[in-house]
C-alpha cells in the first residue's frame, strides 16, 4: 500500500496540453475517484501512474519513490482496463496467473492466491473458461480478479464499470466498494459518470480541460461546489443556473433578480453578498431542492420562495417524479427548471403548479469568473 | 510492440534500414543495370556505377521491342480487369455477406476452395472451351473471368471486410426504400473503400504481372502484353549477341514504376483493407 | 478486338520475332509489290515461345497458313501440313531444285514427301575466335584435324592474360544434345537406333563421344567450370573455339565489330568425321490453309535465288549452289572468310533422328542425366546407361504408344 | 422475406456462380475426365483408365524428382518466409515517421512481375558478373555457379522467392495492428517484457493470421510456376534444369502438357497436385484447432 | 399514424422461440415502450413490425392493414437504431434526404422538410457535416431527424438512448417525449433500461424470455407489478425479496414470517391472504418505502414495523443515501436489505441503525407461481 503523488504534472501531445499542472495527494489505501467530462485528461492522469504514458513535466511519487522514470512492469501496480484487456487466448485461470507466473512465483502460491481472490469474487467455477464464454460482469470480475492476485501497492481503474448494464453496474459499485474496504489497498478510479464517483470515492477529483477543479469528499463537493462546473456537473438531474442580478429589494435587503422573480439570499450568506449590489452572477439551484407546494411543506423551508410554473413534461420515477417547468412570462424571461418532485404530487404535463423552493440550499456563482459565492 | 510508439526506437529503425538496403540491393543492381552500355554489363570484374548514364537504353527499349503497344495492351487489361473483378467481386461478395440463402455457406466453402486449385487443373479443358468460342487469341479469355468473380480472393476479402459493418446500415437503408442495388451502390460500396482498394490493388498487380494467361491464350504480337513482351526479351538469349541485360532492366524497371507508385500512394488504406477485413478462416 | 483475326483471303504467315525481322519486313514489303493480289498478315511471335504458340494453334484449328517447320519438327507436325510433293514436282523447273545442294534437299524430305522448302540450313561447324589464335601464335584450325588436334590447341588457348582475363580454349554447348550427339555420332555411336525404337546411348562408342565431351572439362580444363563460362560465351570474345556452333549466329557475330572469327568443318572424330547435325529452316503449308496455292508463291518467293539472295546478304546461309557462286566475290570481305567450309560441313551432317518423340527423350530424359554427369555426380558410362533405361522405358510405355496412336 | 432475399442472392452472385462453374467447375470435371485419357490434342481423348496416374507414379523419370523439389523448397521457403515476413512486420508496425517509405521497400519486390524478378535475379546470381558472386568476392569467397549447379540452383531459386515475402508481410502487417493496444499495457503492468509480450500476447493474437499466410504459403509454394520457368528460361539452363534440379512439378506438369501434349498426363498430374494440396490444407486445419486461438 | 397491433405473434430462430404467443394492440399515437431484460425479444417484435424479420406465426397489422408478406420499404414506417446507423460517407443533409430522395420527391420539397426538421431538432448548423464530426448527442438527433422527415405512421426505436452517456441520455429523454406530443406519431420503443422505460412510455410492455408480462402505464406497473419478475425489474434499486411464510401471529392476525422478523398484512389486503395460512410466498419491498426511524416520521407510517438493521455499506447520493443492510442475525437468518434514506440520514457503514418500513406499500407473491398476491 502506498500514497500517490501528483506533483504539477504536465501532459502534452503536440499541442494539445491534456493535464495541465496537475496536483493530487492520493492516501495511502484511499478510494480517489478521478471525474469530469469526456476528454478531460482523466485516463491521461491515470495512465501517467501506471508508467503508459510518458510524463511531459513534474513528478510523480508512489509512496517515497518518483517513478517517472520506472518501467511499468517495476512499478507494482495493477489497472483495470476499461475494456478489460482480458487475454482472449488464455483461460481465466491463466489471465490471473499470468502476472505472477511472470514474476516466477511458485505454482503453489499463485494457486493458493487464485483461489481465494476467485472465491472473493466468485468466479471459482469459470476458471477453465476463456473470456469469451462469460458474461459482461463475469469478465469485469476477472478483470478485477487479476489486479487482485497481484497483491499491488496502487489499484487503477479506468471506467471499469462502463461496459456493464445499468443494473450489474449499480451492483458491482457496491461490491468495488466493499472489496476496497477488506483490502484496503489504495485505488484510482477513472470514470465519467458522476453517480459512480459520489457513491464511491472517499474523495472526489472533478477535472476539466485537463484542470483539476475540485477534491474533495462526496458531500462536501455536493453541497459546497467550487464553481459553476463542478456544481452543473455532480448531481443528476444538473443543478438549475438562473442567471441574474444582485439587487435590493424594497425592504432594503439584498436579492437575486433573475428576471422571472427574485431569490432571497439566506442569511448564513449574506454577509459575503454585501457590496455586491449590481454584480452579474448565477443562481444555482438543485432539481431536489424545490417541492410541489400543494403537498405538507417540508420542515425548514420558508414559504416565502413561492413560484408559478408551467409543467411541460413529467417524467415518473417511481416514488420520484421529474418534472420540466417552464416559469416567467413566454417569451420575456421564461425560465425552464427541473424540479424532482414527491411521487404523490399531482403535477400533469401542460398544467400549472407552485413550487416551494428551499434557497437556504441555494448557491451563487460569480457570472464572470464562474467561482462560487456560496 | 512498445506500447510507447512515440519514444523513437533506434534499434528497429536501424534493422530496417539494412534489412531495406538488402532488399534494394537487387532493384539498385537492375536499375544500375539499365543505364549501363552494353560493354560495361559485360565487363569482368564488373562495372557497379555506369561511367554515363544511358537513359537512352529506355528509349532504346521502347523502340525496339514495341514497348508502347506492350504497355497500352497491358494498361487495357489492366484496366479492364479491375474494373471487372471490382464489379463482380463485390456483387458477390454482397450476396454472401449479406443477404440469406440456406445453402450460401455450402456454396461459399466451394468458391473459396477453388483457391487450393492449380491453375493447371483447369488451362486445359479451358483451352478448349476457349477453342470453341474462338476466343483464342482474342482479348476475351484475359477480361471475361474476371468479370465473373473468378478473383475468388477478392471475394473472400471483401465479404470479410463487408462482415464487419453492421447489417443496422442495410436496414436503415430497406426500411427508407431503398433496393438492394442501391444499398450496394450507396451505401456499402463508399464504406467499404479501404477494401476495394485492396482488392484493386491486388487484381492490378495480378494482371499487370500475369504471364500465364497472354502467353497461352495470345499468339498475335500486337496483343502481346508486358510480361510476354519481357519474354520476347528472353527469347533473344539465344543468339550470339547476348541477351540484351542493360535493356532488359530498364524494361523491367519500367514494368516495375507504376506499382511502386500505386503501393506508396495506397499503402496506408491498402493495409488498412486488409485489417479490417479480418483474415480468420 | 476480332477483327485481328485474319480475313478470308488474307493468308496468315507466323513469324519469329528474332534478329531477322527486317529481313522478312523487307521480304514482305517486295512480295506485297510483286504479288499485290495476295495479301499477306505476318503473326509475330516471341522466338523463345514459336512452338509452343504454333501448337496451341494448331490445337485451336487457328494455325496460321503458312509457319516455320524445321525438319526436327516435322515428324511431329506431320498431321497438320500441307504435302506439297505435287506443288514442288509440278514447279520443279521454276524451283530449280537442283540448284539446292544435295545434301539439302536431301534432309527436306520425310520419307520421300515434300513438306517444306527450306530457306537456309545450320550445319555443325568449328567456330575460332582469330584474335586469340594469334595472340598465343596457334595455326588456326584445319580441315583435316582430329580431336587431338582440337585439344591441343585448345590446351595452348587456355590462358590467363597478364590483366587477370581468363581465356578459355573452346566453348560447350549444355543443356541440349546440340555438341554430345556429334561426338557421339563421330565416335561411332548414336542415340538411337536408325528406327528410333530403342536409345543405343550406352553402346561403348556412344560413351566414348559422351567421354570426349565431357572430358574437355573434367580432364583437360579446357573449357570454363560449369556455369561459369565468361558472359555470352563465344561472342564475348574470351573464348577461342566454339565447336557444334550454329550458324543463325552468323548475323549477330557479324554485328560485334571485334570479334574477328571464322569458321572450319568439326574435327574428325575417332569412327568419323561424320556427325555433325544438318537442319532446315523452313516453310510449310497449313492443311487448314484454303489458298494453298497462294501460300506456295510465297514460299517460292522466299526460296527464289532473289530471296536466297537477300538472305545470304544478310548473313545466312545459301541452300542454292548458284547464289553461292554468285556471291562468291562479294561474301569474301564478309566473315566467316572460310565460308567454303560450311558447304563441305554438308557431307559430314547427319539429320536428326525422324521421331515425333526426338525431342521429349533428348531434352527430357536424356538430358538430365548428361546434365549430372557435366556436375561430377556420374561417370559418362554411368549417365548413358542411366539415360538409355530411362529413354527404352519412356519408348515402352509412352512413346511407342503414342506414335502408334 | 426469404424468397425476396434469395432472389436477390442470386441475382447478386449470379456473375459469380457463373463464372465458377464455366472456368472452374466445369474445367475442372473435364480435366479429370482428360486424366484417364491419353489426349494430343490433335485427335480425340481415347480413353486409357488409370494408365497416365501409373505411369506417373511407376515409369516417369521426372515425377518424384518433380516432387521431390517442390517438397524441399516447400518445406524449406514457407517456413523461412513465414519467419522473416514477422520479423519485418513487427519492426514495420510503428508509427514513425517515414514509415510508408520502408513498407514500400520491403512490399515492392513481390509486386514485381515474376517475369522481372526472374531476370533480375539470374543476372544476380550470374557466376562471373552476377551481385551475389561480386560480393562474396569482396569477402574473398568464390562463389557457386549458382544457376548451372545441381546443388546451388534451388537454393538460388528459394533465395529468389524468399525475397518476395511482402506478401506475407502485409498480411502480418494488417494483423498485427488488429492487436488491441490495451493488451500489450496489460501484459507490461504484469511484468512482461518484450518478449513475453511477444509470446504471450503478439504470438496468440495473430495466430489466425500466421494460420491463413501458412495456408496459402503452402498451396502458393505447392504450385510455384512463374519463378521457375523464367528462372530456367533466363539462365540457359532450361526448364527445370540442370539435371532437374528446378523442375518444380507444375513446371513438369506444364511442360508435358504444352510443351509434348500429353494432356491427359498432365491433367492427371494436375489432379494428383489438387488432391495433395487438399490433404495438406486439410491437415493444416486440423492442426490448427491446436495452435490458433479462434476470435470469435 | 396508425395503431400496430400485434395478434399472437410468434418468432423462432431453428429451435430458439424468441417471441412467444405475443398480442399487443400499440393505439394510434400512443407511445409504447418494449420493456425487459436482454435477450427477451424486444428487437425481434420490433424488427418484425419493421419487416426486418419474418413472422413465424400470427399476424402483425399497422392501421387495418395486415403486414405479414409487405416490403419493409412500403410499410410506412421509420426507425432509429441503436449505433443510428447513419452514412458515414454521407453528410448530414444526404442522411436525412435519402429516404426522400428514393422515393423521388421533388427536392423543394426535401429541403422544406429538412430545414423544417433540423430547426426543430437543433441540427440546422450542420447540415453539411458528416457524422463522425458529430458528438454523440447531435448524431443521435440527426438519426431522429432521418425518421421524422418521412413523416411515417410509425416511428420504431430501438435502445436510442444506449449510445449516449448519462448526462445526455436524461435530456434526450425529455426531448424525445416533447417530440412525440408535438408530432403524435405512434411510436414504439425498446429498451432495456426500466428507468427510460418508466419515464417515457405511455404505457409500458414489460416482456421476458419472449413473453409479454404485464401492459400498463408506468405507475400502474410500478406499484400493481402483476408478478414477481416485473416487480423485480421495475424499479432502481430493486425491490428487496424476503421469503417466507403466512402465518398467524398471537394476536390472531395473519402475518407474513420471514425468519427474521414478521411482518403485518395491510388492511385492504387482508381478505385476498384470508385462507393462505402456510402458504408459502415472498414478501416485496421497494427500497424507497424503508426510512431511517431516527428522523421524522414521514406520515402515515406506522410505527410497528421497525427493524433493526447493520449497515453495510453507504452509497451517498447527494440528497438521498443507498444504504445496503443486514437484518437478522449473522449466519442464521440474515437477510441483505437495500433501502434508499434521506441524505440527512446519520447511517454510516458498520454502525447499527433502525429502519421503519411502510407496509402499507408492500407486495406479496405467490413463491410457487410468482404471481402477485397483492
Ligand atoms: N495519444 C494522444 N495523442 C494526442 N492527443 C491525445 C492522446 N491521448 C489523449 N489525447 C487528448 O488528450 C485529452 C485527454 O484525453 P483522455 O483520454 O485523458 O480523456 P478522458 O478524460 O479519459 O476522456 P474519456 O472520458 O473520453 O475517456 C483529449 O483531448 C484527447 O484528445
Ligand atoms: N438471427 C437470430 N438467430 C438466432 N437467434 C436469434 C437471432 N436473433 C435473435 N435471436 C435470439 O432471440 C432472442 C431474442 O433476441 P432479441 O434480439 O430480440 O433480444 P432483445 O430483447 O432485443 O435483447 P437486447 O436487449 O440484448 O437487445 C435471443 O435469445 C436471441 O439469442
Ligand atoms: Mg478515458
Ligand atoms: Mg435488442
Amino acid at each position: 500500500m502506498a500514497s500517490v503523488v501528483f506533483e504539477q504534472i504536465y501532459k502534452r501531445y503536440g499541442t494539445v496540453t491534456a493535464v495541465k499542472n496537475l496536483s493530487l495527494e492520493v492516501r495511502d489505501c484511499e478510494f480517489m475517484v478521478l471525474v469530469g467530462p469526456s476528454g478531460c485528461g482523466k485516463t491521461t492522469a491515470l495512465r501517467m501512474i501506471a508508467g503508459l504514458e510518458e510524463i511531459t513535466e513534474g513528478r510523480i511519487k508512489i509512496g517515497d519513490k518518483v517513478v517517472n522514470d520506472i518501467e511499468p512492469r517495476d512499478r507494482d501496480i495493477a489497472m483495470v482496463f476499461q475494456n478489460y484487456a482480458l487475454y482472449p487466448h488464455m483461460s481465466v485461470y491463466d489471465n490471473m496467473a499470468f502476472g505472477l507466473k511472470i514474476r516466477r512465483m511458485p505454482k503453489s502460491e499463485i494457486d493458493a492466491r487464485l483461489a481465494e481472490a476467485a472465491k472473493q469474487l466468485g468466479i471459482d467455477q469459470y476458471l477453465h473458461r476463456r473470456p469469451k464464454e462469460l458474461s459482461g460482469g463475469q469478465r469485469q470480475r476477472v478483470a478485477l480478479g487479476r489486479a487482485i492476485v497481484r497483491e499491488p501497492q496502487v489499484f487503477l481503474m479506468d471506467e471499469p464499470l462502463s461496459n456493464l448494464d445499468a443494473k450489474l453496474r449499480v451492483q458491482t459499485r457496491a461490491e468495488l466498494i466493499k472489496l476496497h474496504r477488506r483490502l484496503g489497498i489504495t485505488t484510482i478510479y477513472v470514470t465519467h459518470d458522476q453517480v459512480e464517483a459520489m457513491t464511491m470515492g472517499d474523495r472526489i477529483a472533478v477535472m476539466k480541460d485537463g484542470v483539476l477543479q475540485q477534491c474533495d469528499s462526496p458531500m462536501e463537493i455536493y453541497r459546497k461546489p467550487v464553481n459553476l462546473f463542478v456544481a452543473g456537473f455532480i448531481g443528476t438531474p444538473s443543478m438549475n443556473f438562473l442567471p441574474g442580478t444582485v439587487t435590493e429589494s424594497i425592504d432594503g435587503e439584498l436579492v437575486v433578480d433573475v428576471k422571472a422573480f427574485t431569490f432571497d439570499i439566506p442569511a448564513e450568506h449574506k454577509e459575503r453578498v454585501a457590496g455586491m449590489k449590481g454584480r452579474k452572477v448565477i443562481l444555482g439551484m438543485r432539481p431536489a431542492d424545490m417541492f410541489d407546494a400543494s403537498l405538507k411543506n417540508p420542515v425548514g423551508v420558508s414559504a416565502r420562495n413561492c413560484l408559478t410554473a408551467l409543467v411541460d413534461v413529467v417524467e415518473p420515477m417511481g416514488d420520484i417524479v421529474t418534472a420540466y417547468l417552464k416559469v416567467g412570462d413566454a417569451g420575456v424571461c421564461e425560465v425552464d427548471l427541473v424540479a424532482t418532485l414527491d411521487g404523490q404530487t399531482g403535477a400533469k404535463s401542460g398544467a400549472k403548479m407552485s413550487v416551494l423552493v428551499d434557497v437556504s440550499r441555494s448557491h451563487l456563482f460569480d457570472a464572470e469568473t464562474e467561482e462560487a459565492i456560496y | 510492440m512498445s506500447e510507447r510508439i512515440n519514444k523513437s526506437p533506434i534499434g528497429p529503425v536501424a534493422a530496417l534500414v539494412i534489412g531495406s538496403i538488402a532488399m534494394l540491393l537487387p532493384l539498385g543492381w537492375m536499375l544500375l543495370t539499365s543505364l549501363k552500355t552494353f560493354p560495361e554489363v559485360l565487363a569482368y570484374p564488373p562495372v557497379w556505377w555506369p561511367a554515363h548514364p544511358q537513359w537512352n537504353n529506355y528509349i532504346e527499349a521502347f523502340r525496339q521491342f514495341h514497348f508502347a503497344g506492350y504497355l497500352r495492351n497491358s494498361l487495357f487489361l489492366v484496366a479492364l480487369n479491375v474494373t471487372g473483378t471490382l464489379v463482380s467481386c463485390t456483387m458477390a461478395a454482397y450476396a454472401f455477406a449479406f443477404l440469406e440463402w440456406r445453402h450460401k455457406n455450402i456454396l461459399f466453402g466451394l468458391l473459396l476452395s477453388s483457391m487450393m486449385l492449380p491453375g493447371q487443373v483447369t488451362v486445359i479443358p479451358l483451352f478448349q472451351l476457349y477453342v470453341k468460342l474462338h476466343w483464342i487469341n482474342t482479348y476475351w479469355p484475359l477480361t471475361i473471368p474476371s468479370w465473373l468473380g473468378c478473383n475468388v480472393f477478392g471475394i473472400f476479402l471483401l465479404r470479410q471486410f463487408f462482415l464487419t459493418i453492421p447489417k443496422d446500415y442495410l436496414n436503415a437503408a430497406r426500411i427508407d426504400g431503398a433496393s438492394e442495388w442501391l444499398i450496394l451502390r450507396k451505401v456499402i460500396i463508399p464504406m467499404a473503400s479501404p477494401a476495394l482498394l485492396t482488392v484493386g490493388v491486388f487484381t492490378f498487380v495480378g494482371s499487370w504481372n500475369d504471364l500465364w494467361g497472354p502467353l497461352i491464350f495470345l499468339h498475335d504480337e500486337r496483343l502481346y502484353t508486358l510480361p510476354v513482351g519481357l519474354m520476347n526479351f528472353i527469347g533473344m538469349a539465344g543468339t550470339a549477341e547476348g541477351t540484351p541485360w542493360h535493356l532488359m532492366m530498364a524494361v523491367a524497371t519500367t514494368m516495375m514504376l507504376p506499382i511502386v507508385m500505386l503501393f506508396f500512394f495506397a499503402q496506408k488504406s491498402f493495409i488498412e483493407g486488409i485489417a479490417t477485413a479480418g483474415i480468420k478462416e | 478486338r476480332d477483327s485481328r483475326v485474319a480475313s478470308p483471303r488474307e493468308l496468315t504467315w507466323m513469324l519469329p520475332s528474332d534478329l531477322d525481322r527486317p529481313l522478312y519486313e523487307g521480304i514482305l514489303r517486295d512480295f506485297a509489290q510483286a504479288h499485290p493480289e495476295i495479301p499477306i498478315k505476318p503473326v509475330w511471335v516471341t522466338p523463345g515461345q514459336y512452338q509452343v504458340k504454333l501448337r496451341t494453334l494448331l490445337a485451336a484449328n487457328q494455325a496460321p497458313d503458312i509457319f516455320r517447320c524445321g525438319d526436327v519438327w516435322v515428324a511431329n507436325m506431320l498431321p497438320f501440313l500441307h504435302d506439297i510433293t505435287p506443288l514442288v514436282e509440278r514447279d520443279a523447273q521454276q524451283i530449280d531444285l537442283d540448284d539446292i545442294y544435295p545434301e539439302v534437299r536431301a534432309a527436306s524430305c520425310y520419307k520421300c514427301r515434300y513438306y517444306f522448302i527450306p530457306s537456309w540450313y545450320n550445319v555443325s561447324l568449328l567456330y575460332y575466335n582469330k584474335k586469340l589464335f594469334d595472340e598465343r601464335g596457334v595455326a588456326y584450325p584445319r580441315a583435316d584435324w582430329t580431336w587431338d588436334n582440337y585439344i591441343q590447341a585448345a590446351r595452348k588457348l587456355t590462358y590467363r592474360r597478364p590483366n587477370g582475363d581468363q581465356i578459355w580454349g573452346s566453348d560447350m554447348t549444355t543443356g541440349w544434345w546440340g555438341e554430345w550427339l556429334i561426338y557421339v555420332r563421330q565416335s561411332g555411336g548414336d542415340l538411337f537406333d536408325p528406327s528410333v525404337e530403342r536409345c543405343t546411348l550406352d553402346s561403348p562408342s556412344a560413351v566414348r563421344g559422351l567421354e570426349f565431351y565431357f572430358d574437355r572439362m573434367s580432364q583437360y580444363h579446357v573449357v570454363a567450370p560449369l556455369g561459369f563460362s565468361p558472359p555470352n560465351g563465344f561472342a564475348g570474345g574470351k573464348i577461342a573455339m566454339l565447336p557444334g556452333g550454329h550458324v543463325g549466329s552468323w548475323v549477330t557475330y557479324n554485328k560485334l565489330p571485334n570479334l574477328d572469327w571464322d569458321i572450319q568443318v568439326m574435327p574428325r572424330g575417332p569412327f568419323s568425321q561424320k556427325g555433325g547435325e544438318i537442319a532446315m529452316d523452313s516453310w510449310g503449308i497449313s492443311k487448314t490453309c484454303n489458298n494453298p496455292e497462294a501460300a506456295w508463291t510465297l514460299i517460292k518467293f522466299i526460296t527464289s535465288k532473289d530471296g536466297i539472295r537477300r538472305q545470304v546478304l544478310d548473313g545466312h546461309l545459301s541452300i542454292r549452289r548458284s547464289v553461292s557462286a554468285e556471291l562468291k566475290q562479294q561474301l569474301t570481305s564478309r566473315r566467316p572468310a572460310n565460308r567454303d567450309a560450311s558447304y563441305r560441313a554438308l557431307q559430314f551432317g547427319q539429320r536428326i533422328p525422324q521421331s515425333p518423340d526426338f525431342i521429349e527423350l533428348a531434352i527430357d530424359i536424356v538430358q538430365p542425366e548428361v546434365d549430372l554427369m557435366l556436375q561430377g555426380r556420374q561417370s559418362p558410362k554411368q549417365a548413358a546407361h542411366k539415360a538409355a533405361a530411362a529413354a527404352n522405358q519412356f519408348m515402352k510405355v509412352l512413346g511407342r504408344s503414342r506414335s502408334k496412336g | 422475406m426469404e424468397t425476396r432475399e434469395k432472389k436477390w442472392f442470386w441475382t447478386m452472385a449470379a456473375p459469380a456462380v457463373t463464372g465458377f462453374v464455366f472456368f472452374v467447375l466445369g474445367p475442372m470435371l473435364y480435366s479429370l475426365f482428360l486424366s484417364f485419357t491419353k489426349f494430343d490434342v490433335v485427335s480425340p481423348p481415347v480413353w486409357i483408365g488409370t494408365g497416365n496416374y501409373s505411369y506417373l507414379l511407376h515409369d516417369d523419370p521426372a515425377f518424384w524428382p518433380s516432387v521431390r523439389v517442390t517438397l524441399i523448397f516447400t518445406a524449406v521457403s514457407v517456413p523461412l518466409a513465414l519467419i522473416i515476413a514477422l520479423i519485418v512486420a513487427l519492426l514495420l508496425n510503428t508509427n514513425v515517421r517515414g514509415i510508408g517509405v520502408f513498407r514500400t521497400i520491403y512490399y515492392l519486390p513481390s509486386l514485381l512481375p515474376s517475369v522481372a524478378s526472374g531476370v533480375l535475379w539470374v543476372w544476380v546470381f550470374d557466376p562471373n558478373v552476377g551481385l551475389f558472386n561480386s560480393l562474396l568476392r569482396l569477402i574473398g569467397i568464390q562463389g557457386p555457379g549458382w544457376t548451372s549447379s545441381v546443388v546451388w540452383a534451388l537454393p538460388a531459386l528459394i533465395i529468389m522467392s524468399l525475397w518476395g515475402f511482402g506478401g506475407s508481410m502485409v498480411i502480418f502487417l494488417a494483423g498485427l495492428q488488429g492487436v488491441s493496444r490495451s493488451l500489450y499495457e496489460a501484459a507490461s503492468l504484469d511484468g512482461a517484457g518484450p518478449w513475453e509480450k511477444f509470446v504471450h500476447v503478439t504470438i496468440p493474437q495473430i495466430s489466425p493470421v500466421i494460420f491463413f499466410n501458412l495456408t496459402t504459403g503452402l498451396i502458393g509454394a505447392m504450385k510455384v510456376f512463374d519463378n521457375a520457368y523464367v528462372f530456367g528460361a533466363a539462365s540457359g539452363a532450361g526448364p527445370g534444369g540442370p539435371a532437374r534440379a528446378t523442375l518444380f512439378y507444375v513446371l513438369n506438369l506444364y511442360q508435358k502438357a504444352f510443351n509434348y501434349f500429353h494432356m491427359g498426363l498432365g491433367s492427371a498430374m494436375a489432379w494428383l497436385l489438387f488432391i495433395a494440396i487438399m490433404v495438406l490444407t486439410a491437415i493444416n486445419f486440423l492442426l490448427a484447432k491446436r495452435w490458433v486461438h479462434q476470435a470469435n
